[in-house]
């Protein structure tokens, strides 16, 4: 198994430079002037070239790339064209800003999503079925904003109970960092808790019928440990392909959520980032995220092979 | 019956089966019912006695559901009805199309890299990856820049956004079904790849599938919206359900309705589709009664 | 006390040379005095300066200087000063402030605390330019020892010094005491916080997290003004809405509406431009057609805002030879902007025109403005104090955002002598006879002026909002 | 017996909602078990036997089955219990076998878990304690090395290992009845009476009870008090087992017992013969003749395997590092001739279906070679392995989990036909229908799904299938253990007619000695991984050289009531496991040919 982890670290490095070739090359594609979109309404012909220069917006846009690649080898990912701030601590500014609404949101997800498909799928049919296919569904169609305002207007403006938006580090203050964050991580994790539950839901049920439930309730089981211990351990094989994904799914729900609850992560610079075409920070973001989907996938990977048996021997 | 009555009896009845099973799941009626209300009501509404759907109203802005706008109208006095109507095709071809596009191209890349793994499995899953890590946003923006507004254009750019998890889904599952012996059984009887994936492979992994493909029309559908306001999909007044819901968002207090709306139609759809989904599943599992 | 405002962006770099935002300038207008301020009328007012002459010629300006100001580092501010930020302004490489300041032709200290401009050409603008970030004086100790990352602790001489600042989070600024009017600064803290979105803000302000919100959107001014525990205020702006009509701008120009002045006549006066006030700004904004607001000094009065024509904008088209046109207007693609268009699409349809929306982000809309690749384009322009800002550029043969490249030497000359003269009734006569020739060629149609609107708490007071949209805080007083 | 019964079923009647009607198939069953007694259930395949058993047991799929009648277990009725009190029974009051040990098995859980989970729910233990007790199971029921086995998963176990991992489950928790549907179908004679002795044991101190459903009469002879005979889904006959035996009335009943093939009814023949057929009406059986020399000898050998060796890595810890190897195969060789039948007979786990496998190229050989119509299958490409696989047909040891669940009967035989293109569809289920019919089975059986037939249907449907190829080879993996005796005399009798016809070569895979004598040419025998005796089946039956030959001849059950009883005395020998350490030095091998053809290990 180390070997495969270490052969997938290695073949990474490739899929890296493929998607910054992909990125930069689509960026080179875009209509709009990096400069001229940074400038606003300041327009002065002299100051934007110099900004050409500066940026090496000029040169032929591979010795664009490979100047960028030069730079990022040795650590440096270029400066922001919008903020003149190193991308890198851009990247660090921001990335556990994210991170903790990404694991709230998964949080959140999990915790709701994953009682509710099983809860579904045994009783299947049932009331408990039908209002927990409602639930999640309602929570997959509400849109983020909706449900973000509505909570904004019910538990902050009416209630008082939590802080409208805004951001604490979790380092300098916990409480309130966690306050901050639980209205966003709950939205951005409803549509999640909807995907989880559906397809937890149809895994139980297609684990449910095979035989080996029968033995298990032979042997007298009860239904917690037939369900948890023996459903449900083998119905977590596409749950855990799909909880990898859907941490991606978090980063792009993530712009708008961080949008209304003005909280400074990732989702947000990338689109500011997209829309002034501030290109440096776009690369370094694609390229941390894409870290982020390759260990994703390769822990989702590793974790398959690890709770199928059969598959052990292929690590 | 004869022995040959029977055979030739065979194939009709093998799919009748699923089909019976359908009609009779209440759930999947339901569920194909709320589909063919609204498909039938974008295919008719050029015929429907309803007002234009870009027909503005300044003397009617608003204005909460009534007797004259049985929905109410939207901020530009539009009758929210009519849009509504009008809007529904836009909005379901958006979902089906889209995830059709990521469902035919995704799912037989997961299926081929699962089943050859390999240098195979490494190709298209680490293609994959970088689709998945590129902002959904930018490969947007240049689609609408390259291929100009169109709703077809922008079902190929959700199609295409979607299309990584339904590889990557796929993949996983046909890793664990492949080691089943009845595979292995199939092919100690010879049969190729091809079929051994499509007849043997293909309908064991097909549950999570559904349950995805049925999710993905939800997400499709709203962004639709998103793209057709970075100039990508259906470009106003034209409407459609989830740009009905970009713009009500900025009145989400003064008239709630324009958002409630197209959210129950884009609620109801979804509904639909799962509700149908779930029916097909249980249909196509013979273990299930 | 403390007072927390809600910005609908995030500032870019916090130094006066560099910066092109405008919630940037807002947060300057806490932090660093320039050397002449605007008044609520609108009228250049002494801030660091205390007095200025314009010599016979117009091509000399001299300034006499406020005493015992110091800026936040503790160094004195004086005419070295002075002339160090100019010159910065004007050199630094990354300075965003060159066009604003090229009629300098240098600038001197005259004495500890007078400072002499000398032009190339005369230039009356100048004294606008210097009410804004290009007469913000920084203190030269920072300035030197932080070169192009000023931004990262920027140090000015305004009644708030910088304390932090998190990106896309939070600006906090508090009280400097030193401050030469710190008699009149009742707030000790200030914390400017970016929420793009409206609702929100406005959900901010009532749940108590903030106290003033600025641009609230039209639609909540009714609810705000209904809240008892919030005061509603607005200003109609200096800027204006425009849609830009290729008129000379590469081959997309070539099309009747480019080619033909009659049929943007026609467009222009199919439009309802008190009914697009009402049903986008809920009456809080002001019909135009002009680049100055009716509320202006500067404004044609002869040429009052029109009302809507079908009839004669029938004719019009007729006399063009179309009964029907196809025109693509592209937009940028908020909902605010796309509910206008739409409203002037279904308006203008009743004329006989055809337009189709094309939606694209700013970014796109802005270079295919530049490179001329539109038909109609609808942007946006947040306004100068000096009418000259308004038009000028846009307009001129060589104007550096002359999208429309539209060019006539008549109007060139009347705009040139415009900017040459300081006598404002001389000035006013050439704007006039220039907004007559551009209401009949009507390259750019104007459609209105926005309006500023803030929902404040009730426990701020003596808080009135600016016409140019900053956030003046001296005399603002917050009781909780 | 004075006693009450520990089961009573009244009136049972099971159905099942198949294509929306209901359709019984156990209709008016009855019966009692008493304590300590063995009552067991015979019939033909597809009779309803497990229906039933899994009727009492309450685990049919609720949804699409229905049961009516009583079944009191110790007067109370299971049927009008709830959910919950049926848990107090199940695993512990009573406990199953299950039919089919592979998908009744958890795949993702350790073999030693799933048997001490029992332990812990039932009988309070703890962990430890119940690893131990798992371990002990384990060896009770003659898995070699069950300590280091426990942490196995069942993929890893052979068939006959699963099947025992099941027995060891159900008699976990020592319940006060048993329910063992066709236990030792998939185990060696040898085994199979160790098993058998270990339940008279249990019954002896605990007093259990057993209801035994199976297709061995010897078996049955041996083990039962009373017998009861199922056919088409009704009881026909109940009674004390002599009785059945000697004076069985129902027609079925005379059928059934005059078909049971004998060891040692072959003495005088030379060739495989066919089994009588019996008339299930009347009971009659017409006496077979002896089928025509058919073996291709002085040919090259259609399959020829030479030194073949096939291991599985055994890892352990927390980076999965080798730690040694299972040696399922261990150098082996042997030819097989046109027209002949190879039979291969061992211990469960001695690696028989291994071998199977490794021909067929399903699992990747360690070394060896594989010669086949001249072809080396070993290095055979894509489209060589398709032909190939045309030629060579392997019906697998455990049908169920073979078939496609999602895919009907008909169209899984019909469908290799098709992708080999031996006709049109058309032709492919007429001839899938004919196969169906062949087997025992009817065509209207086509349309139905993998799990809506019995196990030996299921058996049936997997021989047709790879009939449907007209191969040349066909490995045969216990292909006819779940036959009852009828349907196994029909099965092996189209067996023996196809051999005839289109000079077909068998390798026989099985633990049924009889069956064996009747239908091979030669006979091998295996063990931990090698081949310790071969020869004609004469040579091999009549005159076994090699130790464990001669045991596992010895061990064959006879079916005669008046062995009852009898006791092996439990094995004592000490069990032999293929897992070697890493680095094990494999012996050389020699052998002693004893007669013509005949060869028996002797170092
Ligand atoms: N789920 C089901 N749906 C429909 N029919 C079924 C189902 N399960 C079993 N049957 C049918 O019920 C009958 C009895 O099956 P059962 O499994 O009890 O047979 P059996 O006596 O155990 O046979 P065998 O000896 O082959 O195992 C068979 O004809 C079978 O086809
Ligand atoms: N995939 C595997 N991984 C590890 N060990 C295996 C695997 N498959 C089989 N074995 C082991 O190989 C040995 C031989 O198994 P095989 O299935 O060939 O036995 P068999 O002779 O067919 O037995 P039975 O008569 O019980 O079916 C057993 O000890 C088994 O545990
Ligand atoms: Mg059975
Ligand atoms: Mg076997």
């Amino acid at each position: 198994m180390p070997v495969y982890i270490g052969k997938r670290l290695l073949v990474a490095i490739p899929t890296l430079i493929i998607i910054s070739i992909f990125v930069f090359s689509l960026q080179k594609l875009l209509p709009g002037d990096p400069v001229l979109a940074m400038a606003g309404e300041e327009r002065d012909p002299a100051t934007l070239e110099f900004l050409r220069e500066k940026y090496r917006l000029n040169d032929p846009v591979i010795m664009q790339y490979f100047y960028w690649l030069g730079g990022v080898v040795t650590g440096d990912f270029g400066i922001s064209l919008r903020t003149n701030q190193p991308v890198l601590e851009l990247i660090g500014d921001k990335l556990p800003v994210t991170i903790q609404l990404a694991v709230m949101a998964m949080i959140f997800a999990l915790v709701i999503g994953i009682p509710m498909g099983i809860l579904a799928a045994v009783w299947k049919n049932s009331w408990i079925d039908y209002l927990a296919n409602l639930v999640a569904l309602s929570g997959l169609s509400v849109p983020n904003f909706w449900l973000g305002i509505m909570l904004i207007l019910l538990v902050s403006v009416n209630l008082g109970w939590l802080p409208a938006s805004g951001y604490e580090s979790i380092f300098v203050d916990p409480v309130r960092s966690i306050q901050t964050m639980i209205m966003p991580a709950f939205v951005l994790g409803t549509a999640l808790a909807a995907q989880l539950m559906r397809h937890t839901r149809s895994s139980m049920l297609g684990i449910l019928s095979a035989d080996y439930i029968r033995t298990a309730r032979a042997k007298g089981l009860s239904p917690w440990e037939v369900i948890m211990s023996h459903t449900f351990r083998n119905a977590l094989l596409p749950i855990v392909t799909m909880i990898a994904l859907l941490f991606g799914e978090l980063l792009a729900g993530a712009v708008l959520t961080e949008q209304i609850f003005t909280i400074p992560g990732f989702g947000k610079l990338i689109v500011d980032a997209v829309f002034t075409r501030d290109y440096a920070v776009v690369q370094g973001v694609v390229l941390c995220t894409a870290v982020g989907f390759i260990l994703m996938n390769l822990i989702a990977d590793v974790l398959y092979v690890l709770l199928n048996p059969r598959l052990r021997a292929t690590l | 019956m004869t022995v040959v009555e029977t055979i030739n009896a065979a194939p009709a009845r093998q799919k009748s089966r699923a089909w019976r099973k359908m009609r009779a799941n209440r759930g999947a009626l339901v569920g194909l019912g709320i589909i063919l209300f609204f498909a039938i009501l974008a295919a008719a509404a050029p015929l429907l006695p309803i007002p234009d759907p870009a027909a503005t109203d300044w003397s009617a802005l608003r204005k909460a559901p009534s007797a004259a706008h049985w929905l109410g109208t939207d901020d530009l006095g539009r009758d929210i009805l009519s849009r509504m109507i009008w809007g529904a095709q836009a909005s379901l071809m958006a979902g089906v199309f889209s995830v059709a596009i990521a469902v035919f191209i995704g799912v037989p890349f997961g299926l081929v890299a699962g089943y050859f793994g390999g240098w195979v499995d490494q190709v298209i899953s680490r293609v994959t990856e970088a689709l998945l890590a590129m902002p959904f946003l930018i490969t947007a923006i240049a689609l609408a820049a390259f291929l100009g507004p169109s709703l077809t254009n922008a079902m190929i750019a959700i199609g295409l956004s979607a299309m990584p998890i339904f590889v990557r889904l796929t993949r996983g599952q046909v890793l664990a079904v492949k080691t089943e012996d009845y595979v292995e059984g199939a092919r100690s009887v010879g049969l190729g790849h091809v079929d051994i994936m499509l007849r043997y492979i293909l309908p064991n992994v097909f549950a999570p599938i559904i349950v995805q493909a049925t999710l993905t029309i939800a997400t499709a559908i709203i962004a639709e919206a998103s793209l057709s306001f970075l100039g990508l999909g259906q470009q106003p007044p034209a409407p459609s359900w989830g740009s009905m819901l970009n713009v009500a968002k900025n009145f989400l207090s003064q008239a709630p309705w324009m958002a409630m709306w197209p959210g129950v139609a884009i609620f109801l759809v979804v509904i639909g589709f799962n509700l149908l989904g779930d029916g097909l599943r249980d249909a196509l599992d013979p273990r299930e009664a | 006390a403390e007072l927390r405002i809600g910005l609908q962006d995030d500032a870019d770099v916090l130094d006066p040379a560099q910066s092109r935002t405008f919630v940037g300038r807002i947060v300057y207008t806490a932090m660093c005095d320039k050397l002449v301020d605007i008044s609520q009328e609108m009228k250049i007012v002494p801030q660091l300066a205390t007095e200025w002459n314009w010599s016979q010629d117009g091509k000399e300006l001299t300034m006499t200087l406020r005493e015992g100001v110091k800026f936040h580092d503790d160094t004195p501010f004086n005419a070295e000063a002075v002339v160090a930020t100019i010159e910065r302004n004007m050199t630094l490489p990354e300075s965003r402030r060159k066009s604003e300041l090229s009629s300098v032709e240098k600038v001197e200290a005259t004495g500890e605390h007078e400072v002499k401009f000398t032009l190339k050409s005369p230039d009356v603008t100048l004294l606008a330019q210097l009410s804004d970030r290009a007469g913000m004086i920084v203190s030269p100790k920072a300035a030197e020892e932080l070169g192009a990352n000023f931004g990262s602790h920027p140090v000015c001489a305004g009644p708030f010094k910088f304390v932090e600042r998190i990106q896309q989070d939070r600006i906090v600024l508090e009280k400097f005491q030193d401050y030469w009017n710190a008699d009149q600064v009742f707030l000790d803290k200030v914390t400017y916080l970016p929420i793009p979105d409206t609702t929100v803000r406005l959900a901010n302000l009532r749940s108590g997290d903030l106290d003033i919100a600025e641009r609230i959107s039209a639609s909540d001014a009714a609810a705000v003004k209904a809240d008892s525990s919030l005061t509603y205020a607005d200003v109609i702006g200096p800027g204006y809405m425009a849609m830009y009509v290729n008129v000379g701008n590469g081959a997309r120009a070539e099309n009747p509406l480019g080619q033909d002045k009659r049929l943007r006549q026609a467009f222009s006066l199919a439009i309802d431009r008190e009914a697009i006030n009402q049903i986008v700004f809920e009456g809080t904004a002001k019909g135009g057609n002009q680049p100055f607001p009716p509320t202006s000094p500067w404004f044609n009065q002869n040429l009052p805002v029109p009302a809507r024509d079908i009839a004669k904008a029938k004719e019009l088209m007729k006399e063009a030879g179309h009964e029907t046109l196809d025109v693509e207007l592209q937009h940028a693609n908020n909902t605010t902007q796309t509910q206008m268009m739409q409203v002037i699409q279904s308006m203008v349809a009743e004329a006989g025109f055809n337009v189709s929306l094309r939606a694209t982000e700013f970014a796109t809309l802005l270079s295919e403005q530049t490179a001329g690749n539109y038909q109609l384009s609808r942007s946006d322009w947040s306004g100068r104090i000096d009418p000259d800002g308004n038009i000028h550029q846009f307009i001129t043969c060589e104007g550096g955002i002359n999208d429309v490249k539209y060019c006539n030497p008549e109007v060139d000359q009347l705009l040139n002598d415009a900017r040459a003269s300081t006598d404002d009734a001389v000035r006013k006569e050439k704007y006039d006879a220039a907004s007559v020739i551009l209401a009949d060629d009507m390259p750019i149609i104007y459609l209105g002026h926005q309006p500023y609107a803030y929902a404040i708490d009730n426990g701020v007071t003596d808080f009135a909002p600016s016409p140019d949209g900053m956030i003046r805080l001296v005399g603002v007083k917050n009781a909780d | 017996m004075a006693d009450a019964p520990v089961l009573s079923v009244q009136n049972l009647k099971t159905s099942f909602l198949v294509d929306g009607a209901w359709k019984s198939v156990v209709r008016d069953v009855s019966f009692d078990v008493m304590p300590g007694e063995t009552v067991a259930i015979v019939g033909e395949s597809g009779s309803g036997k497990s229906v039933t058993s899994l009727s009492i047991m309450r685990l049919l799929h609720a949804d699409s089955s229905r049961i009516d009648g009583k079944v009191l277990l110790n007067g109370r009725d299971l049927l009008s219990l709830t959910e919950k009190e049926m848990r107090g029974v199940r695993g512990n009051e009573v406990s199953m076998i299950f039919q089919e040990p592979m998908t009744s098995l958890n795949p993702i859980f350790t073999i030693g878990r799933q048997i001490s989970e029992v332990l812990t729910r039932h009988k309070g233990m703890s962990k430890q304690e119940a690893r131990a007790e798992t371990t002990r199971l384990l060896e009770k029921v003659r898995i070699p090395n069950g300590k280091a086995r426990f942490d196995d998963y069942p993929h890893q176990f052979s068939g006959g290992m699963r099947q025992r991992v099941m027995i060891a489950m159900a008699l976990a928790s020592r319940p006060k009845l048993l329910i063992a549907d066709e236990p030792t179908t998939a185990l060696d004679v040898t085994i199979q009476g160790q098993i058998l002795d270990l339940i008279k044991v249990l019954q002896e101190e605990e007093g259990m009870s057993v209801l035994f459903i199976t297709h061995d009469m010897g078996v049955v002879a041996e083990i039962a008090d009373r017998t009861i005979v199922m056919y088409r889904g009704e009881q026909v006959e109940a009674g004390a087992t002599e009785d059945i035996f000697l004076r069985g009335r129902h027609p079925y009943t005379r059928a059934l017992l005059s078909a049971v093939p004998k060891l040692g009814s072959m003495a005088n023949r030379r060739w495989p013969t066919r089994f009588p057929i019996v008339d299930a009406t009347t009971g009659e059986a017409v006496e077979p003749e002896e089928v025509a020399d058919t073996v291709g000898k002085g040919k090259t050998p259609i399959l020829s395997v030479k030194n073949l060796t096939t291991r599985f890595a055994v890892r352990s810890g927390l980076f999965a590092r080798q730690t040694g190897s299972v040696h399922a195969v261990e150098n082996l060789s042997f030819d097989l001739f046109q027209g002949e039948t190879l039979s291969l007979v061992g211990e469960s786990g001695c690696g028989k279906s291994t071998t199977g496998r490794s021909i067929m190229r399903l699992v990747e050989p360690t070394d060896g070679e594989i010669y086949l119509d001249g072809y080396n299958v070993l290095q055979l490409d894509q489209i060589g392995m398709r032909n190939m696989r045309k030629s060579v047909q392997m019906i697998f040891q455990d049908p169920f989990s073979s078939l496609n669940p999602r895919m009907t009967a008909g169209a899984s035989i019909a469908e290799p036909f098709i992708k080999h293109k031996l006709g049109t569809t058309r032709e492919a289920r007429e001839k899938a229908a004919d196969l169906l019919e062949r087997v025992g089975l009817s065509a209207s059986m086509m349309n139905r799904y993998p799990h809506e037939f019995s196990g030996g249907q299921r058996q049936r449907i997997a021989i047709a299938r790879a009939l449907s190829l007209d191969p040349k080879v066909i490995v045969a993996d216990e292909s006819v253990s779940a036959l009852d005796v009828s349907v196994k005399a029909q099965v092996c009798n189209l067996l023996l007619d196809l051999q005839q016809s289109l000079n077909l070569a068998f390798l026989f895979i099985s633990h049924d000695m009889a069956v064996v004598e009747r239908m091979s040419h030669r006979v091998a025998v295996m063990y931990l991984g090698e081949i310790v005796e071969i020869g004609p089946r004469a040579a091999v039956f009549e005159n076994p050289q090699h130790d464990y030959t001669k045991k596992l001849i010895a061990a064959v059950p006879v079916p005669d009531p008046a062995r009852r009883g009898i006791r092996r005395g439990l094995a004592d020998d000490e069990l032999k496991s293929p897992v070697r350490p890493f680095g094990y030095e494999v012996p050389s091998r020699r052998y002693r040919e004893v007669s013509a053809g005949h060869l028996v290990q002797v170092a």
